[in-house]
């Protein structure tokens, strides 16, 4: 008997943010799952069985995570483990996970832990840190013709991944960063990272940053009239940079995989989907919700055509063949093998124009 | 001039820390418990503000005192509904409850729908002024920073030195018993001073919510007042702004000099030090028993 | 009411003070070995945890609650124990071996820790704490050709000498036994000079020193032991969760582990077992219970940390004695049951003296 | 005040710590003007009575009066208010606030700034040392000299009716005479009530109008102070005067029988 | 015994900021007498006994203590060398049992180490019984039967002064510093701590420092008394010879009319 599984039901667990400091981005999650569950239980299910999703808190503390993990895998019984957020909070509840062969499905993280080492029970879908910023920023130091490239990175894995990936670009192109500077996590003040970059000249600076800290070092620099090329990772790529930095912001980049949802999008679909999101839960979408959602569709995908016998083992089989199409978001197309865990590899990169993202090249190919 | 440039920015910063710092001190001097709420308390403050420059419209000017009221209130409030019946517990207890004070307001301010777990601007009409002073750009929030906070600091050091009422405070704390003996209403003291620091919190909120932005997480920088109050000697008032600043500048230079790390932690370490060498912080009171 | 008629000094030497005693220890420790048995695995996991917590908790306990030093900074302990084992479980040492390298590094940096103690107090002890607990954090985050810095590490499972604990079950095990060797030494300890010196040291340091107590030597003391139990509770830790970063030994860790001991009863050594039960159970039941409660408030985020913090606020409004003084109080209750009068346990007016001077 | 002239009264009250009873239905009075002295050994339960009185225990049962008004449980602060001041058992003063401030704060309650700086004045009189100490923290002083400050805390309250608990711990022979002095003067010029509790029995029957016994948390005897010194009990126990070398060499104590 | 001197003060002197509170002062005690201190309120009887027991470091001057220099020794040194004290104020350990106190009086003869505590070796255990009969001599000895379990924070402060006394005798010294044992405690119990202040001279041979104000007392136990007045030495002798020196009832001791009279005379204007 396969857990998770009944007659008339597959239950999912996902353990999100919900009290700490991405307590945002795990609620969006959150809703962009329930959405996809909601449409799809509305048409029957998955050949007939209806989706149950179970979320746990984690405050984004990884003990906490792996205690929720436990509830979730031991307690709950769930079939499957979706879109958890967070590197370190994965990598803690993970064990735990595989002990009962649930399966860690497209985590919300773009860290390379996600699908390396290969594992059977590990599948991640979007394009990881360090490639978006190994593609992206040598094509951007080519088009801006900058000599000096410098870096600021929150000094943990998600900073050093953006770091490592435009330092792997950029050797990729003789080159080597002038400076670098990190911050902690939660971190406000940027006044001497951003002096030490105006001191060494630099023309262009790559972000390791999220969202509060991307707003307050590109302010901090404009306003002592320091003006590089900033270039963040997707992490950055929200509107509450624009939001929050106002004009400031503007002419900034950010590497992305699937676009912002903004309610007055131009594609039709975008718009219809942002809609129908607001009207449900009273609240913008934004790319985040975009993830939940996006990770959903493909388990659904996967599941339906796993059949109605649905166990760990048959799941992971048909896991491993996989083509995901791409969707109305035009999120790139995702291939699973039994030896690539990583459904694409393929970001673009997009800028603040006139206080909104404006996607401004195509997917970049990476060998 | 790259130099005074960090400099500057350091002492703005520090001035942030002195601020919360002085919320600290403040109850601390008149009740002998370290408020780890102090950090949320300025979180609310912030939010009330947002509430009314973006939610209410009313102008900034008109924003601070009335968050600074509705604050007061607030602390007034906390103070009556989970200090008051433990007033005379060993102060340990009371440190514990500011704690969980500080996750209820979080959690709280997290469970507002499409608001809590937001981050938020608040317009303030001074953010994007600043001034080139030959070459050292000095943003008009950071001399709104200083100025706010050289003011209070000596508003409260006169009413703690000088007034019935902040030697009473301050009574209260070193034998409350003998307060109690004297008729000295501490437990109205009590509100009035957690109504104070919350009041100060408020300012402190909306001070820095141009420079860090409103949400949820914002009071963790009370981790930084810490050391600042500690460094200046925790009961002394002035110490918290003097404390601050020192740490504010250490750590802005550190960052611009030393290898990647120290800055983050350039507070903790000068805390060490100053324990080690000035263990009652720069001013201090003298804590040896007579017996 | 029970009298006991004392014949022979040994009689309060005793651990045990009665066949009471006896009896509910033996029945509790019969049911702790016999756990694995008994109950599912999931709660044989909490049951895990709470081990692991109440390791780190009686070493808090020794420091907070009977030498009245607080740490803020705790969690620090728990972290260098826990690297310890993990890098040293990594190259193959036997268990017992390197959980007495994990207990003994741990012990090294208390002593550290303990030399600021040795001048400052109260508020000033606390900020010193929690700066070395930053301090250490950024050290494991810095180190990385060892700790493999923000990324975390992977830990290896139990193994000692050809023998591996990689069930949960035998993982509980050792717990067990490290929890039970534990609690002993602690209490040997507290009924015998050391542990009366660290209550003198709490109670008054004048006094304490008229009495030939080298307060520099003891209070150092109970920062190593204390840092020694927090780096053994480390260890089991890290093997436990199986992978370790060091954001998990930050101050929020450090928090938490002094509410543990306030919440169960600071200056009692059950009050550190009930701590850790609270500490592991309140946001399983908060997971638990919010299923139930409309959705507008069960799933919105925060809510834990609502109930977190109001828990908090409520145990030391209604129960400032903590869990240990609530039992203490149901247990005089039952015991005088029909004489039970009203008011005898109202709480009398007290009143804060500072700790200023001490 | 009242019409019969008695500001204080205790009927029936009881106060403990916890499960352990202190006191057990003590009753007393005190008339307006007068010195009315509790004595009683070691733990009877004087400090509990002028505890319970001045607010800090609430007591079990029993009610008490002060000028007639029911105080029985109120906030301490409103009892000063009401004009009762308590120089408590060891000394209490605010270790960190020099002495100045010391003083100050046993005025809080006043609002006449003329009459504080006059008793000021005259407290400085009765111990120059303060004076001269006045800017340093009261936490430096030495035993008797923080003694001589509760005391002077109290006068710059200028109640009507002062709870003195043990004033003269701790102070030189010269000073106990002094004090004595001092309370006797205060009583007779300012009119103020005083209840004394003191172990120095002597002095204390001599000061007194009207004296009660305590005994195990419950009054034994209570009569003029004049009457109390003639009984032979008191005599031996509270005075210290017997028969020589009866007790040098005995070295068990005769059990007292009022019990 | 003449020269069987077990401390002498010499020349001793302390200043806090502008107060000089002992003022050049020296004095021997003999061993095995009671050596009483008296003077006014803040004369630097204390500020003596923190100068022995190291709490506080002589401006000048030293302290020799069985021909040790006792200016050297850190303070918690100084209850190995066998001394022990009381203190003005009552510093004992408030939550802590009658019981527990004394035994942690029984410090200074610690004899296990950690380890075999950890373990409670039998080493441990024999040391425990021990300590625990020492205990026991002396709560018979101050008759503290009743309180042995009680918690310290709640006994009558008659009662605390007793329990620090037992707590200086648990450790067994040889010079025993007593500062205002008397005080708070009526007649007939200030008439028990004469009994035990001779017993404790008498029958265990320790030397015995004062400070005491009850003169009844001082006359009665005292072998030689040392007047102070504002930190200086007023007059030395036999507890009678002291008494009576002008200088020392002059600041001391004061006329000898009693408040009775003011009183008397009080009521006859009233009647
Ligand atoms: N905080 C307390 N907790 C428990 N019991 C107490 C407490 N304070 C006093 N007691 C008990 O109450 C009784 C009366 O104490 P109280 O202090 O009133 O005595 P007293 O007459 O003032 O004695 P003394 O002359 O020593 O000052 C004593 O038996 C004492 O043990
Ligand atoms: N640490 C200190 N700082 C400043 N002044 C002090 C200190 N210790 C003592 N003094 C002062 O020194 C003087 C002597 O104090 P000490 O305590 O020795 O007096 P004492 O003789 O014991 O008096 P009492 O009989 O009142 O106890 C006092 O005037 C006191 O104020
Ligand atoms: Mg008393
Ligand atoms: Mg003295």
């Amino acid at each position: 008997q396969q857990q998770g599984v009944s007659k008339t039901e597959i239950t999912i667990g996902t353990i999100q943010d919900l009290s700490g400091p991405l307590a945002g981005y795990g609620k969006a999650v959150r809703n962009g799952m329930l959405l996809r569950i909601d449409e799809a239980n509305e048409q029957g299910g998955v050949n007939g069985r209806k989706l149950k999703l179970i979320t746990e808190d984690s405050g984004y503390d990884p003990k906490r995570a792996v205690l929720a993990a436990q509830k979730l895998v031991n307690q709950d019984k769930i079939f499957i483990m979706a879109g958890h957020i967070g590197t370190a909070q994965n990598n803690a509840a993970m064990p735990v996970q595989f002990e009962k062969k649930v399966v860690n499905f497209l985590p919300v993280t773009a860290a390379r832990e996600m699908y390396e080492p290969l594992s059977k029970f590990k599948y991640a879908l979007f394009a990881t840190y360090f490639d978006q910023m190994r593609a992206a920023v040598p094509a951007l130091v080519k088009e801006k013709k900058s000599s000096k490239v410098c870096a600021i990175y929150q000094d943990d894995e998600f900073g050093l991944e953006v770091l490592r990936g435009a330092e792997a670009g950029l050797k990729a192109i003789n080159m080597d960063f002038a400076e670098k500077t990190s911050y902690k996590r939660g971190a406000t003040d940027f006044s001497s990272q951003v002096a030490r970059m105006k001191s060494a000249g630099c023309e262009m600076v790559v972000l390791g940053t999220i969202i509060r800290e991307t707003v307050g070092t590109i302010a901090e620099a404009r306003k002592t009239g320091f003006n590089p090329v900033f270039i963040g990772s997707s992490a950055a790529y929200t509107d509450l940079i624009h939001k929050l930095g106002g004009k400031a912001m503007d002419g900034m980049y950010a590497t992305m995989t699937v676009p912002h949802p903004y309610l007055d999008e131009a594609s039709n679909p975008i718009r219809f989907w942002a809609n129908k999101y607001k009207t449900k839960f009273n609240e913008d979408p934004t790319v985040f919700s975009v993830y939940g959602y996006v990770i959903l569709d493909t388990f659904i995908q996967a599941a339906q055509k796993t059949g109605p016998n649905l166990t760990s083992d048959s799941f992971i089989a048909t896991m491993d063949k996989l083509t995901v199409p791409s969707d109305i978001f035009g999120s790139p197309e995702g291939k699973f093998t039994p030896t690539q865990h990583l459904g694409s590899n393929k970001s673009r990169l997009s800028q603040i124009q006139d206080g909104k993202w404006k996607i401004v090249s195509d997917y970049y190919k990476l060998d | 001039m790259q130099e005074l440039q960090v400099i500057f920015s350091g002492v703005a910063q520090g001035c942030i820390y002195g601020l919360i710092a002085l919320g600290f001190v403040l109850i601390y001097k008149a009740t002998e418990t370290v408020s780890f709420a102090q950090g949320e308390l300025m979180m609310l403050g912030a939010f009330c503000g947002l509430a009314c420059v973006n939610w209410l419209g009313l102008p900034f000017w008109l924003a601070i005192p009335s968050s600074m009221l509705a604050m007061a209130i607030m602390g007034w409030l906390i103070e009556r509904a989970v200090i008051r019946p433990v007033l005379g517990q060993p102060a340990f207890s009371i440190v514990m409850l500011t704690i969980g004070i500080g996750y209820v307001a979080r959690g709280l301010i997290t469970m507002i729908p499409d608001i809590g777990t937001e981050t938020h601007t608040l317009q303030v009409p001074y953010k994007d002024t600043s001034f080139d002073l030959g070459g050292v750009v000095i943003g008009a929030t950071q001399v709104v920073v200083v100025t706010a906070t050289a003011l209070l600091s000596l508003v409260l050091y006169v009413v703690f030195r000088y007034s019935r009422v902040g030697i009473a405070m301050q009574a209260s704390s070193q034998n409350q018993l003998a307060a109690y003996y004297m008729g000295i209403p501490v437990q109205k003291l009590n509100g009035l001073v957690w109504a104070l620091a919350a009041a100060v919190a408020a300012i402190a909120g909306l001070l820095l919510a141009p420079i860090t932005f409103v949400h949820a997480n914002m009071g963790f920088i009370g981790l930084k007042a810490f050391p600042a109050a500690v460094v200046g000697g925790f009961g002394s008032l002035p110490g918290a702004i003097v404390g601050g600043v020192i740490i504010g500048v250490v750590e802005a230079l550190s960052g611009f000099w030393l290898p990647e790390g120290f800055k983050d932690i350039a507070a903790y370490i000068v805390v060490l030090l100053m324990l080690v060498l000035k263990p009652n912080g720069l001013f201090g009171e003298n804590l040896r028993k007579k017996v | 009411m029970r009298f006991i008629f004392k014949t022979d000094y040994d009689q309060d030497i005793r651990l045990a003070k009665h066949g009471g005693h006896v009896f509910w220890y033996s029945l509790l420790l019969a049911f702790l070995v016999a756990a694995p048995w008994l109950i599912e695995e999931y709660w044989l996991a909490q049951l895990t945890f709470v081990l692991i917590y109440s390791v780190v908790g009686l070493g808090l306990m020794l420091l907070a609650g009977f030498t009245g030093l607080f740490s803020i900074g705790h969690a620090a302990f728990l972290g260098v124990g826990a690297y310890t084992e993990a890098v040293l479980a990594a190259r193959g040492w036997p268990f017992p071996v390197s959980l007495a390298m994990a207990a003994g590094l741990s012990a090294a940096v208390g002593a550290v820790v303990g030399l600021p103690a040795l001048r400052v107090k109260g508020i000033y002890l606390g900020i010193a704490t929690l700066s070395f607990g930053f301090i250490v954090e950024e050290g494991l985050a810095r180190w990385e050709s060892v700790t493999g810095g923000n990324a975390g590490m992977h830990v290896k499972g139990i193994q000692m000498f050809g023998w591996e604990a990689n069930t949960s079950e035998s993982f509980y095990m050792v717990c067990l036994v490290v929890t039970v060797l534990s609690t002993l030494a602690v209490l040997n300890l507290l009924r015998s000079s050391t542990g009366r010196a660290f209550v003198a040291i709490r109670d008054s340091e004048i006094s304490a020193q008229s009495m030939g107590i080298h307060l520099a030597r003891y209070k150092t003391l109970s920062f190593m032991i204390s840092a020694a139990l927090a780096g053994m509770g480390g260890a089991l830790y890290a093997h436990k969760l199986q992978f370790i970063s060091p954001d998990q030994f930050n101050i929020l860790q450090s928090v938490d582990l002094l509410l543990m001991v306030v919440i169960g009863g600071l200056g009692s050594i059950h009050g550190a077992f009930l701590g850790a039960i609270f500490l592991i159970t309140m946001p399983q039941l908060i997971s638990l219970g919010k299923d139930y409660l409309p959705a507008a408030i069960g799933q919105a985020p925060g809510l834990q940390a609502v109930v977190y913090g109001a828990v908090l606020i409520a145990f030391v409004m209604f129960e400032p004695m903590g869990l240990y003084g609530r039992w203490l109080k149901v247990r005089t209750w039952f015991q005088l049951f029909p004489f039970y009068r009203k008011g005898m346990f109202k709480r009398q007016k007290s009143f804060q003296k500072s700790d200023r001077l001490k | 005040m009242t019409t019969d002239g008695i500001v204080l009264k205790l009927s029936n009250v009881e106060s403990a710590y916890g499960p352990i009873k202190a006191i057990r239905g003590v009753s007393l009075q005190v008339k307006q003007g007068e010195i009315a002295t509790v004595l009683g050994s070691n733990g009877a339960g004087k400090t509990t009575i002028l505890k319970t009185i001045s607010g800090i225990i609430d007591p079990r049962k029993g009610s008490i009066e002060f000028k007639g008004e029911d105080i029985t449980a109120r906030d301490p602060s409103l009892i000063v208010q009401r004009g009762l001041m308590h120089v408590p058992e060891g000394r209490e003063v605010f270790p960190l606030l020099s002495i100045r401030d010391n003083l100050l704060m046993g005025a809080y309650t006043r609002q006449d700034r003329d009459g504080v700086a006059r008793d000021m004045e005259a407290v400085f009189n009765y111990f120059p040392i303060l004076r001269e100490r006045s800017a340093q923290d009261a936490g430096l002083l030495s035993g008797g000299q923080q003694q001589m400050l509760a005391i002077s805390r109290a006068l710059m309250a200028n109640p009507d009716l002062i709870l003195l608990d043990e004033p003269s711990l701790g102070l030189s022979p010269k000073l106990t005479k002094e004090i004595f002095e001092i309370v006797v003067r205060i009583n007779r010029e300012r009119g103020t009530t005083i209840l004394l509790v003191e172990q120095n029995a002597n002095m204390a029957l001599n000061a007194s109008d009207y004296g009660y016994v305590l005994e195990n948390g419950r009054i034994v005897m209570e009569d003029t102070c004049a009457n109390l010194r003639e009984k032979e009990d008191i005599k031996e126990f509270y005075l210290g005067m017997k028969e020589e070398g009866v007790r040098a060499d005995r070295r068990w104590k005769k059990k007292k029988n009022w019990r | 015994m003449m020269n069987d001197i077990l401390l002498s003060a010499q020349n001793l002197s302390v200043r806090f900021g502008g107060v000089l509170a002992v003022n050049n002062v020296s004095f021997d005690v003999q061993r095995g007498e009671v050596f009483t201190l008296i003077g006014p309120n803040g004369a630097g009887k204390t500020t003596v006994f923190n100068l022995i027991s190291r709490i506080y470091t002589p401006t000048s001057g030293q302290i020799l203590y069985d021909g040790q220099v006792l200016t050297d020794v850190p303070p918690h040194a100084v209850a190995n060398l066998g001394i022990a004290r009381t203190f003005q104020n009552i510093e004992l350990f408030e939550h802590a049992t009658v019981l527990q106190n004394l035994l942690i009086g029984r410090h200074t003869h610690r004899k296990t180490s950690l380890w075999s505590e950890m373990f409670f070796t039998a080493k441990t255990r024999a040391a425990e019984i021990e300590a625990r009969e020492k205990v026991e001599q002396v709560i018979e000895l101050l008759d503290l039967q009743h309180h042995r379990e009680s918690m310290v924070a709640g006994l009558p402060y008659g009662v605390r002064k007793v329990v620090e006394l037992a707590r200086a005798l648990c450790t067994e010294p040889k010079l025993l510093l007593l500062d205002e044992p008397s005080s708070g405690l009526n007649v007939e119990e200030t008439e028990d701590m004469a009994f035990w202040i001779s017993d404790i001279k008498n029958v265990l041979g320790i030397t015995v420092l004062m400070v005491e104000h009850d003169m009844t007392l001082v006359s009665k136990v005292s072998d030689r008394v040392l007047a102070m007045a504002q930190g200086m030495e007023l007059a030395t002798g036999t507890p009678a010879q002291v008494q009576s020196d002008p200088g020392v009832i002059e600041a001391y001791l004061g006329t000898v009319d009693d408040v009775s009279s003011l009183r008397r005379e009080n009521a006859k204007e009233s009647a």
